[in-house]
């Protein structure tokens, strides 16, 4: 559903938007999830807080806590999640050990249950997802898969081999975080993988205005995602009318590009 | 895996335990390290740096000493395996020493650590300064202001020390600051990890490098008495000064011991979880969120503990048991009093294990590896016990 | 005296200094003492006993370690003899060992210190521990303050430390207090004098309990070189490390280095005098009223020196220098990040005697005694070099 | 002279009161001197300070440590001697170094001059003291030897056949200081030395009251050396009344002995 969805998207030449929201780092979360598709976003990427995320920014960091101190938990979020229904895929991202825990059988159920199209695991490299990617595919669960650039071709072309949903080009050897300058890499990355998959090509990581979501675009990629540039808007407590505003002029870049 | 505690396959299993949970932007990385680090240590001329290194730098090998008034007191035969004399006081420089020429061999101009004791951020800051690497040492904040005493060292040695503020703001996010700053500057770095823990091929990478410990006290006990021992023990934060010790042992037909703080017992209170690129035994809440660690020594506040400590545990090959803080205060003392060795808080784990369990000793031999000195925790220790009232203290 | 740095005579005189000028309540106590050790140090067992524990438990032989960043900084080839990484963190434990074995055989059950830097009273309390005897150290409550590392550990190991407030309050105070509590105390008794100072048979007791460094060295350089050096270079505080580092090399073509702090050169700014037992030289008034030291380091804090420095300088055989406090500081620095070695205040005094005279050493080989670790001053040496500003210190 | 005056007394019947009183700690200390041979002293020992007194304990440590504030020097202690004659002998104490860095032939002379009658150096045994007992005995200045409780006998014979003045009998195994009770050594030593010499024998060193006064001489003593106690009271600020009757209560103990 969630490839499909983005695949119908890419044929009609919309660029994709998936904007990123935090579970419950505001009792509020789920108006911010309808107010970012209400913008403009394609899918919603949901992170379910982690209490060691590794890979994240000051950012996201900051929203998992904020998260983890109201009593967050993963059942909590894909409860939330259940009561609710969407109008585009949602896409659910957490660190692993979550999942394991739970049991990758019941995780998968649960994810499936709420309503989740997709996951993105980013602790979860190709050598090691197997198991679980076979889990979720049997109950249609699509495990997005990262490359980076540092990722060498031979490596991408194994890694494509297995992609579902969308493929995640991460545009800068970085954790999240925004950045005022555009990494190098995020084109790079978008120009090296185009040629080599026809899923949708998504650059996440340092996309932090319409700017950079239009430049990666234009060097191949299908979308975006961006997390921390409208995380820290939340955190900073601007108004609905705001995040919107913000949502519109990537969508705006995007669809100008 | 071949054998227990051999080589692990090229996934870097032990059993179920370890593997390589990192992101993609890690993995060629980690690709890269391993196949660095299995081609340098099959090279002699490899070996033989590292080897020369640790004899004439950093005093290996360091004494297997025969603790009389201790064993005395225990009614058994203590042997101690005295790390706390290496050159920046504990066990870490084994390692460190290892990975530093390996990074240079690697061709990597700057080293990145966590820490939490301020041990390995010592000694990575000390072996960068001996090969003119750069260094950086993630810390938590916490850990910062309990091992000032480390916090200088490293400074002096010119390495930058970053306080952690995240999360529980010690060990931990100490190394997912340390991950997540590495990925922004692979190209010149290579992260120096501390203890059998992470993506393989760390934790067997260390393992190898810290087995130094056990084959120097395997051959001291041997030239010593002609036999192995009953029993081995070290205590286990990550796990590196027992994997270290543990692997010159196993295949003889010694009872291993792992020694970990009630505060944080992977082993003992842990549950299967995959954290930090490996997959183990961690401290987690009903949901699998990782928990903090809570013992009197920053060393061993660690919530999970090498892979390979998970899979010996598995298989029975080692026993894994706890001791309190106050247990650990006692052993300190006694140590001090019996043999004038003032020992650092990690390894007072292992003294107290023995005290514990004096009566199931009896008349037995025992390995004892003594990882680190005293120095840094002294203050720790004096408030605990209460030396410090009424003093001036500059 | 037969010969440079030979037994003394009967009365311990090495040229004009030396000697015995203590209180007739003392006299037989010290001439109890100069037979014991005669006999002891002729006798093959105590040898035995002394080398073994030096082996087995402090850690000996300390490595000659090549130093290359700093030789290649200085244009000259620096062989550094690491006392640091000996138990207890100095060269200290060489001579307390050999005391501790001394007073046991003698039948005593108890050890008196005096000490500056507190590292004579760690090693101290350190062989009373091992060796089940009672301690009790006398420390200036300046030092007691500055060191206060020190005097945890001494706590720790069962020692009782009594903070001197007579007089300036440092090391010679504490000298003082020493004598005057052993006076009361001769039978069950021994006062562990922690350096190469004293009445006979102190000065030529403790320098044999301290040859080992030197001997070691000079075998050392040997087989490594085979020839021997062309400097050999120690720090100078009562003369301890530095005559027991000249003992190995006297006879050689060596030239023979003691540094002084500045602000404590008892060679360099003294004159004769007779104090705490020994004729030798001392900073003086006009009046003959001893002048406190002052430097950096307090285990060099003292206005006196060794009787045979005296005479080593007075006949020509050895150079005594002086290097003030902040080249002290640089020299800490220079070695931590070129060796990763982080020395005493004290120590580093012959470093910055390197630095200063590079000039003159171009080329040449040198072997510089290491006397100590520097943990017991990170605290002082972050404070001047202003590591501490606005940050969190518990 | 100081020989020779106690031996007079000696041979009068009269037991000997040596009390010790530190120069210069207090600018009155002169007055003190008289004061002392008023109330009864046959001789004064006067100390001169040092700055590293060994063999002191606090109260003369305290007393010199003063008198070091105050800027007394040897000279200027020998200077203010210089002014003044006494009806008693003076004997100097202070520690070896303060001659020693004076040079010992003009230390000799400049003791003379200031009318100075014997001395006692507690950190000069017999061994190290040869030349400066000859140069003393050249100008008539008699230098005072120390017995202590641990002397082989052996030994003591080798010091009384160079001992001149007195024979100071060390009373306690201990620095100078004042004890509650008469250490067993005390008596115990005037019993061992009394039979070994015709000179007079005064016992120092822990002899605090007239009682401990008196039990040395029973025991054998010509005398006694009386320093901390008196010192205490001076530093306390006792008057001089009742520092006169501390003196003479002493004096009668002795004379009823
Ligand atoms: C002295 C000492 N021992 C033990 C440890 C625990 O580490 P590991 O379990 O890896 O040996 C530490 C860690 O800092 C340490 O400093
Ligand atoms: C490390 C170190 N070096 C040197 C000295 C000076 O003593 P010595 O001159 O007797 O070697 C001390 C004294 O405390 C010391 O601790």
């Amino acid at each position: 559903m969630l490839e499909k969805s983005l695949q119908q998207l890419r044929k009609s030449g919309r660029r994709i938007l998936v904007p990123y929201v935090m579970a419950g780092s505001d009792p509020d979360w789920l108006s911010l999830v309808d107010l970012v598709i209400e913008s403009g976003a394609d899918a919603v990427e949901i992170g379910i807080p982690f209490s060691d995320p590794s890979m994240d920014g000051p950012v996201i960091q900051r929203a998992g806590e904020l998260a983890l101190a109201r009593g967050v938990t993963p059942f909590s979020v894909l409860s939330e999640l259940r009561t609710r229904s969407f109008s585009v895929p949602i896409v659910v991202m957490t660190y692993y050990n979550l999942f394991h825990h739970m049991g990758i059988e019941r995780a998968v159920t649960e994810l499936r249950q709420a309503g989740v199209d997709g996951v993105i695991i980013p602790d979860l490299p190709l050598e090691e997802g197997a198991n679980w990617r076979a889990m979720a595919k049997s109950q249609g669960l699509e495990t997005v898969q990262l490359v980076s650039p540092v990722t060498s071709l031979e490596r991408v072309d194994e890694i494509l081999a297995v992609a579902e949903g969308f493929v995640y080009g991460v545009g800068s050897m970085s954790v999240t975080g925004e950045r005022a300058e555009l990494a190098e890499t995020a084109t790079a990355i978008a120009t090296r993988i185009r040629p080599r998959t026809t899923l949708p090509l998504l650059i996440g990581i340092g996309i932090s205005n319409g700017d950079q979501a239009a430049a990666v675009v234009e060097a191949g990629a299908d979308g975006v995602v961006v997390g921390s540039a409208l995380l820290r808007r939340v955190l900073e407590g601007q108004t609905p009318s705001e995040l919107s505003y913000f949502v519109s002029e990537i969508r705006a870049a995007l669809d100008e590009a | 895996m071949t054998s227990v505690m051999g080589n692990p396959d090229a996934t870097g299993r032990f059993g179920e335990f370890g593997g390589r949970f990192v992101p993609e932007s890690l993995m060629p990385a980690v690709i890269e390290l391993d196949s660095a680090f299995r081609e340098a240590w099959s090279d002699p001329l490899f070996r033989a740096e590292y080897t020369a290194t640790l004899e004439n730098y950093a005093g290996r090998p360091t004494r297997l000493y025969l603790a009389e008034r201790l064993s005395e007191y225990l009614g058994a035969e203590i042997w101690l395996k005295r790390e706390d004399l290496a050159h920046t006081g504990s066990h870490k420089i084994n390692n460190v020493i290892g990975q530093a020429l390996l990074a240079r061999r690697m061709g990597k101009s700057r080293l990145i650590a966590e820490t939490g004791a301020g041990q390995h951020g010592v000694a990575t800051a000390t072996a960068a300064a001996l090969f003119g690497l750069e260094a950086k040492v993630y810390m938590g904040e916490v850990d910062v202001a309990r091992q000032s005493l480390n916090v200088f060292r490293m400074r002096l040695l010119g390495a930058e020390v970053e306080a952690v503020t995240s999360g529980s703001r010690t060990l931990k996010d100490a190394v997912n600051e340390a991950m997540r700053s590495w990925v922004a500057a692979l190209g010149d770095t290579h992260y120096c990890i501390g203890s059998v823990m992470g993506p393989h091929p760390y934790p067997w990478m260390v393992r190898e490098f810290q087995r130094v410990i056990g084959d120097e006290a395997r051959s001291q006990y041997e030239a010593a008495t002609g036999s192995t021992p009953d029993w081995v023990v070290a205590c286990v934060g990550g796990g590196s000064n027992a994997a270290g010790t543990f692997a010159g042992f196993v295949d003889t037909p010694a009872r291993l011991v792992g020694v970990e703080p009630a505060g944080g017992a992977a082993v003992g209170h842990g549950i299967g979880g995959i954290v930090h690129g490996m997959q183990s035994f961690f401290l987690q809440d009903e949901f699998g969120q990782i928990n903090e660690a809570a013992s009197i020594s920053a060393g061993l506040d660690y919530p999970g503990v090498g892979p390979e400590h998970a899979h010996l545990h598995a298989i029975g090959r080692a026993r894994y048991d706890q001791v309190n803080d106050d247990q650990v205060l006692e052993a300190v003392q006694l140590l001090a009093r019996t043999e004038g060795i003032v020992c650092a808080l990690e390894s007072a784990h292992a003294i107290a294990w023995l005290v514990e369990h004096k009566q199931e000793l009896l008349s037995s031999s025992i390995v004892v590896t003594l990882s680190g000195r005293g120095d840094k925790d002294v203050e720790t220790i004096a408030q605990r016990l209460g030396f410090l009232e009424g003093e001036e203290h500059a």
